[in-house]
Parts: structure tokens; C-alpha cells; sequence
């Protein structure tokens, strides 16, 4: 049974420094404050795994709370590059930032996997690219069937799988809808997992296409209204589009964005 | 009467008019979306667009500003997860048309969209990567290239493989075992290149009104192959442009 | 674009003698009537594949279409053995009937497989059962990042595959929902499709739960009411507990069996 | 006041028993159903019943006559997919006890549901098959047995292994790489045997009431053990007898 936790409470339980993590949500759904949580605590040595490292990221990347970047697309969409990445990778600021790249078909199947209790995943996928060679977690396994060869990925079983939702009634139970990409992949395949939601409501009313994850799958649910901001959650908020315009100009530049932390609250108990 | 449009307007509308009706495209937010989203209020009004956030046969009423706008689970036959996008939709080959882009490509179509300069481990520029790009090159019955022409982007060789096109050349795809046709058409501000059928080379066939071969060659990093005698693209039909800026205005707003 | 046909058009359009044939449905909607006309148009030499063959499968084996059943469980489910099974695998009767045996499990990941284009299916199955020893599509494969062992099983790719679904509307998108099984995998794994429906309406409207299957995945839907009798379509109909009883008796001995095929109008073409 | 009740309705009441309160349940139809259920009505109001059908915390209010009943669907958390219910449910060990039965059991608690005499090709009695049990009797953290005893299901030797119990004896799940415990429990109308923690051979430890351990033995084809003094299990409670008999009534209507 899921506990119902405050975000706070439920970040200082369940992640711990060194861990790694999984924040997802495909453009929708983004588990944002979670993230700042993350921040705001001080949280150190993560490996964060998303296969689209946006602008929660880039944010955690440049506080300086990640050792590793396990992902397949790493920016902001509809805008451009994410600049804290890039400031990571090219010059190790603020610190230097390991990174295990995948594609999105492989990135999915890797949660996939997780979630089945597999250790590895097959798919027709990266041949002919140069990924395999930068990524030991691409290797080949031949079909005992045809003698085909594919690629397989290991399973990803992040530490704590964080995502949000709409809802939750008060025994735990999430629902989510809309689009849901690889959320419950990321709660089923985590060892431990934290979903935050707009509201906890008395009863669920089953909706068309929502995933619905029973509250025995769940380890916390903490409210938090609007915490996938600046992105969006279908039927409470839009996405707040002129944000992720804004991050690019607060990103570009390492004091700029050190401002920004602090503005936010979040510089505090970051001790870089 | 013919309205003046802009080089890019003439790529949008050259990739959009790619786009056979009923068949379905894989589309990525930009280019690729504006164009799918316009011939589908054009020429092809069952195109059916496939996200890779999983949303199948979305009818977005305005230009999605992500591939996970809310516009697209609100119209779409189906919401899907993205394993299941992944899995059951692309890899089986089911796709008719999958659009890429990316920072570099090479005269047999592979692109790199993943570092610039220096090596992987400590690259000058650090791009996005590949996200869906290496599975839709392998797997989509054919694949459309969009993308702005210049010597930095069309390179002798591409700093980094993130999608294939014909590899080294001709007999590649069949050798790696890639089942999709691979990129049959790379569309640009300047005009169209297409495989040669011999080499696989990309060579080009068409060109953008009002631009010449010298100036194409001129904007390309390696010998660029010409066929004899490139064809001229139609002009943007009124129709055309008028719906194609009626698009852009929807996301304008949002955007300043 | 799915085309709309007669059950009969389908049947003689899509079904051909000797064709690998998957009709699905997890005790519910499954697709009886369609079963009923491969028996009234006579085909012949049929592998039959189902997870759990059940009344129809055990009229089509007795009806002499199959020469094999690629399965993982033939029983009448609550009733007890199917006799037309039984006495083709124990007395080849009428025609001796090769099988190619699965666990659920394995089953419903080579439909997956199939569905997803890929040679085979990993999973943790089989293990320490006699089926690997009878089953040459029971293999296995070993984690190139952990060495162990696993289950490997073919993709089953049937040249049709037939479902009962509750609507699709007059572009041939299909919806089903309450226990929707295997149903969409088995779609989008046979080179052929054909979905019976319950009704076509106008237009679909979004239901909890719901699959829908794009018509463009679709071969041809027939308008069949009824089609699942004696399972059940939800929203329909209610499964017919009793006729499951009654194909107990029928079943039982060969001579009550043919009766009841010449009574059901399924004898005429059928040459045994 | 003490009712008289059958044998059957001990073993219902005694497999119900076993199942803890807030643990998940992987429920076949016929007997594991009937005690699946009777426990959510007693003890253990908040059991989560999975059918293979997919339903996930099914509530029906009465027996279901099928796993796919639409009873279940309508009143469950959530319906997924068959490939779903095998693949991220089953296969990881979410599940907390899953209920097997069948047409023989050996002392390892290995179990045919396949065949009886013959071979393989030419069975002298084609069974139905093992179904979802190869992976339940391996994936789920314990199983539960339940079958009616007798020298024809309780064999020396089965004819056929459709489920690993503890193949041939302690140690032989760990090599075989299986991560749940095995049967745990075997209930059946005279008692239940529960694997020697040394030898992992099923062992009588509790006797229904009114059996006794000569009864057993003569019921079990081969020399079964039996700990030093079996427990004779609490006859079902009038409360249990009461909602068991509910049950049963809510199907016999339609069975009939």
C-alpha cells in the first residue's frame, strides 16, 4: 500500500545520495517540483535516467546533484539545446557528468524490461550507428529461432521511479491520462517509486485511455498541485510554453542560472 | 496571382506534398510537423500522423508546440504507451513515411544530430542525440530529410553516426539489415536530392524556384552529383501558403 | 483502410486452406461465428493457434479443418475436457491433429513478439518442465550482461487473425473493451486481419479501458451480432453458461457430435 | 453451535485461511476462486485478486463462472492486457500467493495437468494442459495447492511435469533459478502437507477434522511422511460456512 506522503517527506525517505533515479513523463506529466525537491535537499551523486532530459535536468545537472546522465534526447523541445548539459559535457561545470546514451526505442525497452522482472531487452535498434561503440549497454544477442541479430539492453531498475499524476484516491491507487508514455514502465521497474499528483480525490472515475497504477505498485503518492509545471497534466494545466522559451536565456549563463537557483529556493542546502 | 514565399515556406510545402494520402507518417515537432499537418488540410486529408509520445492518427486543430501537446492525445484514434509506440507500431515496419533532421548529414544520407568536433567523450558542441531518430531511419518504409542547406550541414563526413541513410553506399541497408527503403528524399531551402539508383548517393534531382545548381553545390561540403537536367519545383499554390501560414500563426502567440 | 465485408465475403477472401489461423479472445469476445463459417466453407488443413482453445476450437478439430494447434490450454473453461480434442490427439479422430504446446505466458509473448516485428520473445518460463522436451519452439538465450539463461520462444505470425469486438465505425476503427486478452497483439501479428463487431456505429466514443484498433491495422470488419455466442461481448451480451454445459453431452461421442453439426447448418461443404 | 459441513468445505475454508489480508492473489477459476473470494468476505477484506485474464484487484459480488468474467472486469482496478498480466505482473514476483491445482502431484509437489499414461504423442488421457501454471508455480513468492487426495492425484511419480514443485528435492529450485518459495501449502479435504524444512518433501502437518492419519495415507500413492503431531484444523467457523455457501449459491443458479 502506497503511503501518502508530503513531497518533502517523501524525497528526504526515498532517495539517497548515489542513487539512481528516474523522473519521466514524455513532455507531459513532468514530475518538475519533485525535481526542485530533489535540488532543495541537496541530493548528491545521482544517476539521473530520463530518455528526455529537459529543463528539470538540465536544472539538476547544474546544481550539481548528478554524477550520470543515462538518456536518449537530451534537450529542450521546441527551443534548442539544454545548456546545462552542454556546460557538463564540455567543460565538466559544475562537475563532470558521466553519460550513457540511448536511443528512445531502446531507453523504452529498458523500462520495459525492468518492469518485466527480465534482465534484458531485445529490439531491431542502433544498427549501423555509431552508439554502440560509445555505450556498453548495447551489446547483440542472436535469435535461436532464424539466426537474426539484434540488439539487446539491459534493464533499467532505477532506485526511485518518480512520476506524476492527476489523481490519486486516499488508499494510493494513481490514475493518469492522456499521454503516459513511459510512466508505468518507470513506477514498475523502480525499486522504490514516488508519484505526485494534482489532487488526491475520495473516488477514481475510470477514464478513456487512463493507466491506472493499483496502490500496492506504489510506494508514496504526495499531493502537489501543479508539479509538473512548466510543463503540463491534461485536464488541470496547459504547458507553459514561454517558460521553456525563458529557460534558454537563464541557462546560457552559469551566473544567470546561479541566480535563478537562488531565487528559487533552491541554492540553500546545495553545497557545490 | 503568385505571392512571393520564402525559401522555407517552399521546403514546408515540398515536404508536405512528399506525403501520399491515406498513408501514415511519423512526425517529429518542427518542420516535420508543419509539413504532415499540412497536407493533411491540403492534398491528403487521411494522412495519419503518428507521434512518438504514442498518440496514433492525431488531428491536431492548431500546430502541436511538443510532441506531447495536449492537442494530440485530444485528437488522436488512440493513445498508446511509448514502449507500445516503439514496439507495436514502428518497429514492424507499419509506417509509410518517418521524417528526420539533425545538425549534419553526409552524401549518402546518414545524420548526426548527437556532438560536433572534438571526440564523443569531450565533444566541442554537445547536441541533444539521437532520441527516436536511429530505430525511425531503420524501420519506416521510407524516410524524408528536412533540413536547411549549407557546407556546415552537409558534410563530406558526419562527425557522429545517430541514424543511418545507405551507410557506405549502395548494398549497405540490405547488409546491415535495415528494412525500410532508407532516406528517399532530402528536401531543402534550396531544392530536393534523391538517391542516385546506381550509388545511392544523394544527388540532386529538383530545385527550389529561383535558386541554381552553382548556388546548390555551393552550400553542400562534398562534389555534389546533379542529374541532367534538375527540375523546377512548383511554385507554392495559394492554397498553399495560405494554409500553411494560417498553421504557423496558431503557435506565433504561444511562442513570442 | 480496413474494407467492411459479409462474414462470408471475409472468410472466403482471407482464409485459405492450409493458412496458420489465430482466433483470439481471453474467454471473452471471442469469435465464435467466425469459427462456425471456416467450418460451413469447408477449409481444410488449418494450424489452429489460440491460447486457450475452447468449444469453438473443439467444433473446428472435430469439423476435420485442422491438421495442428498451437495452444496452451484446450479445456471447457468451468466445464471440464473438450472431447473432439481428446479424441483427435488420443484416436486422430477425425484426422490426426499435430500440437505444438505452450505455457500462457509463452503464448502471449510470441503474439507479442509477432506483433512487434521481432524473431522471438524472451522470458522467464518453462523452467523445469517437461513442454521444452515436446515443444522444438520452446529454446533458449543467455543475457549478454548477465549470463543467465532465459526462456526463448518464436514470434507466431498467423497468416490471419480473427477477433470479435464490440464496435467499429463506418471507416473500419475498431473498439473493444472489458477483458480486451490478447486481442490487438493478435492483430497487428497476422499478415491478415479480420475484426467481427457487434455493431458499426457512427462514430466511436472513447470508453474506459477501450482498445482501439486504427483501421489502417485492419484488414476487413464484418458486422456479426451475437458473433461471440456463447462467450460474451460486455455491453452485449452475457456469457451462455449453459450451452458450455450442454457441449459437454454433444461433444462427448462422435455420432452426437456430427448431429449437431448437420443441425447447425455447418456439415453441407464439409468432406470428411 | 457447530454445523456439520464436507470435506470440500474445509478445504475451501482452509485454502482461504492461508491467504494473508493486503497481499495480492494470482486466482484461477473453480475451487482457488471460491477461497480467493471467501477470504476477501472474511479475514481479508483488502486481498488483491489478479485473474489471468488481466483484471488486477478484481471485487466481484458473486463467484465468477470464468476468469473472464465480465463480473471481474467491471469491478477491478484496472484491466490490462494478457501479455501485460505475464509480463509485469506475474514475471517479477509482484505477486504474493498464486493457487495451482491438477490432475497429479508428486511428493515434490511437481504437477501434470498434461497428460495421464501413454506418451507425450499417443496420451492415453489428453489433460488441458499447464495454462499459466508453469510460470505461477515459479514466479509468484508462494503457492498454494489445492486438490482433493486420492492415490490417483497423489502419485509417486507424475507423467508429466506442467509445473516445477521442488523438482527433485531441496536446493533444485535455486539451480533451476526459480525466485518464489514453491508450494508452500498443499490443502486438500483430509489435511494439509507442507514441504520438510530439510528435505523439501511434502510432509502432513495438519489433519482435517474427523480424518485421521491412517485415512491419509491410504489417499496418498506414496509413503508420506507426517511430523510428529499433526494439528487437526479449526472447523470452519459458522461465519465461514455462512459466506462460503453464499457464494457457492450465487453460481449454482446459473451451472444448473
Amino acid at each position: 500500500m502506497a503511503r501518502i506522503l508530503t513531497l518533502s517527506e517523501a524525497i528526504a525517505e526515498l532517495v539517497a545520495d548515489g542513487d539512481a533515479i528516474a523522473l519521466e513523463g514524455f513532455t507531459h506529466l513532468i514530475p518538475v517540483a519533485a525535481g526542485h525537491e530533489i535540488i532543495r535537499q541537496g541530493k548528491r551523486d545521482l544517476t539521473l535516467c530520463r530518455m528526455t532530459p529537459d529543463i528539470v535536468y538540465d536544472q539538476l545537472i547544474g546544481a550539481g546533484c548528478a554524477r550520470k546522465l543515462v538518456f536518449s534526447w537530451g534537450g529542450n523541445p521546441g527551443v534548442g539545446s539544454l545548456h546545462r548539459f552542454r556546460d557538463a559535457v564540455q567543460h565538466s561545470w559544475p562537475r563532470p557528468l558521466e553519460i550513457e546514451e540511448h536511443s528512445h526505442a531502446g531507453m523504452a525497452n529498458r523500462y520495459a524490461a525492468g518492469a518485466s522482472g527480465l534482465p534484458f531487452a531485445i529490439l531491431r535498434g542502433y544498427t549501423g550507428t555509431d552508439l554502440p561503440a560509445q555505450t556498453d549497454s548495447i551489446k547483440t544477442v542472436t535469435c535461436p529461432f532464424t539466426g537474426e541479430v539484434l540488439a539487446a539492453v539491459p534493464a533499467l531498475n532505477p532506485d526511485v521511479g518518480v512520476v506524476h499524476a492527476q489523481q490519486a484516491d486516499r488508499e494510493g491507487n494513481v490514475q493518469m491520462w492522456g499521454i503516459t508514455g513511459v510512466q508505468k514502465e518507470t513506477v514498475l521497474a523502480s525499486k522504490r517509486s514516488l508519484v505526485t499528483v494534482e489532487e488526491i480525490v475520495d473516488e477514481l472515475t475510470p477514464r478513456p485511455g487512463a493507466v491506472v497504477l493499483p496502490t500496492w505498485a506504489v510506494t508514496a503518492v504526495a499531493e502537489v498541485p501543479g508539479g509538473a509545471h512548466p510543463s503540463y497534466a491534461q485536464g488541470y494545466s496547459e504547458r507553459d510554453n514561454a517558460h521553456y522559451q525563458r529557460w534558454d536565456a537563464i541557462s546560457r549563463d552559469r551566473a544567470e542560472f546561479e541566480s535563478w537557483l537562488s531565487r528559487e529556493g533552491l541554492a540553500d542546502r546545495s553545497a557545490r | 496571382m503568385t505571392e512571393t514565399f520564402t525559401a522555407d515556406e517552399m521546403m514546408s510545402v515540398a515536404a508536405a506534398r512528399s506525403l501520399t494520402n491515406g498513408s501514415a507518417c511519423f512526425v517529429g515537432i518542427g518542420l516535420p510537423s508543419t509539413a504532415a499537418n499540412l497536407a493533411r488540410r491540403t492534398h491528403a486529408p487521411e494522412l495519419v500522423l503518428i507521434y512518438e509520445s504514442g498518440t496514433l492518427g492525431a488531428k491536431p486543430d492548431r500546430l502541436p508546440l511538443s510532441i506531447g501537446d495536449g492537442a494530440l492525445a485530444d485528437t488522436a484514434d488512440s493513445v498508446v504507451s511509448v514502449p507500445e509506440i516503439f514496439n507495436y507500431w514502428l518497429q514492424p515496419g507499419r509506417i509509410d513515411f518517418g521524417f528526420l533532421g539533425g545538425a549534419q548529414i553526409d552524401k549518402f544520407g546518414n545524420i548526426n544530430s548527437t556532438i560536433i568536433g572534438g571526440d564523443y567523450a569531450a565533444p566541442k558542441v554537445r547536441l541533444p542525440g539521437a532520441g527516436g531518430a536511429p530505430e525511425i531511419a531503420a524501420s519506416c518504409r521510407e524516410v524524408l530529410v528536412v533540413m536547411r542547406q549549407s557546407t556546415r550541414s552537409f558534410v563530406e563526413s558526419v562527425d557522429f553516426i545517430s541514424s543511418v541513410g545507405y551507410g557506405t553506399g549502395k548494398g549497405d541497408r540490405e547488409r546491415l539489415g535495415l528494412r525500410g527503403r532508407g532516406p528517399v528524399k532530402v528536401i531543402t531551402d534550396l531544392g530536393i536530392m534523391e538517391p542516385d539508383p546506381e550509388t545511392c548517393e544523394l544527388t540532386l534531382t529538383h530545385l527550389s524556384p529561383g535558386a541554381d545548381v552553382e548556388q546548390v553545390r555551393a552550400a553542400t561540403g562534398w562534389d555534389l552529383q546533379v542529374v541532367a537536367d534538375p527540375t523546377v519545383q512548383q511554385a507554392p499554390s495559394e492554397t498553399e501558403l495560405r494554409v500553411l501560414r494560417e498553421l504557423k500563426a496558431t503557435i506565433e502567440g504561444d511562442q513570442a
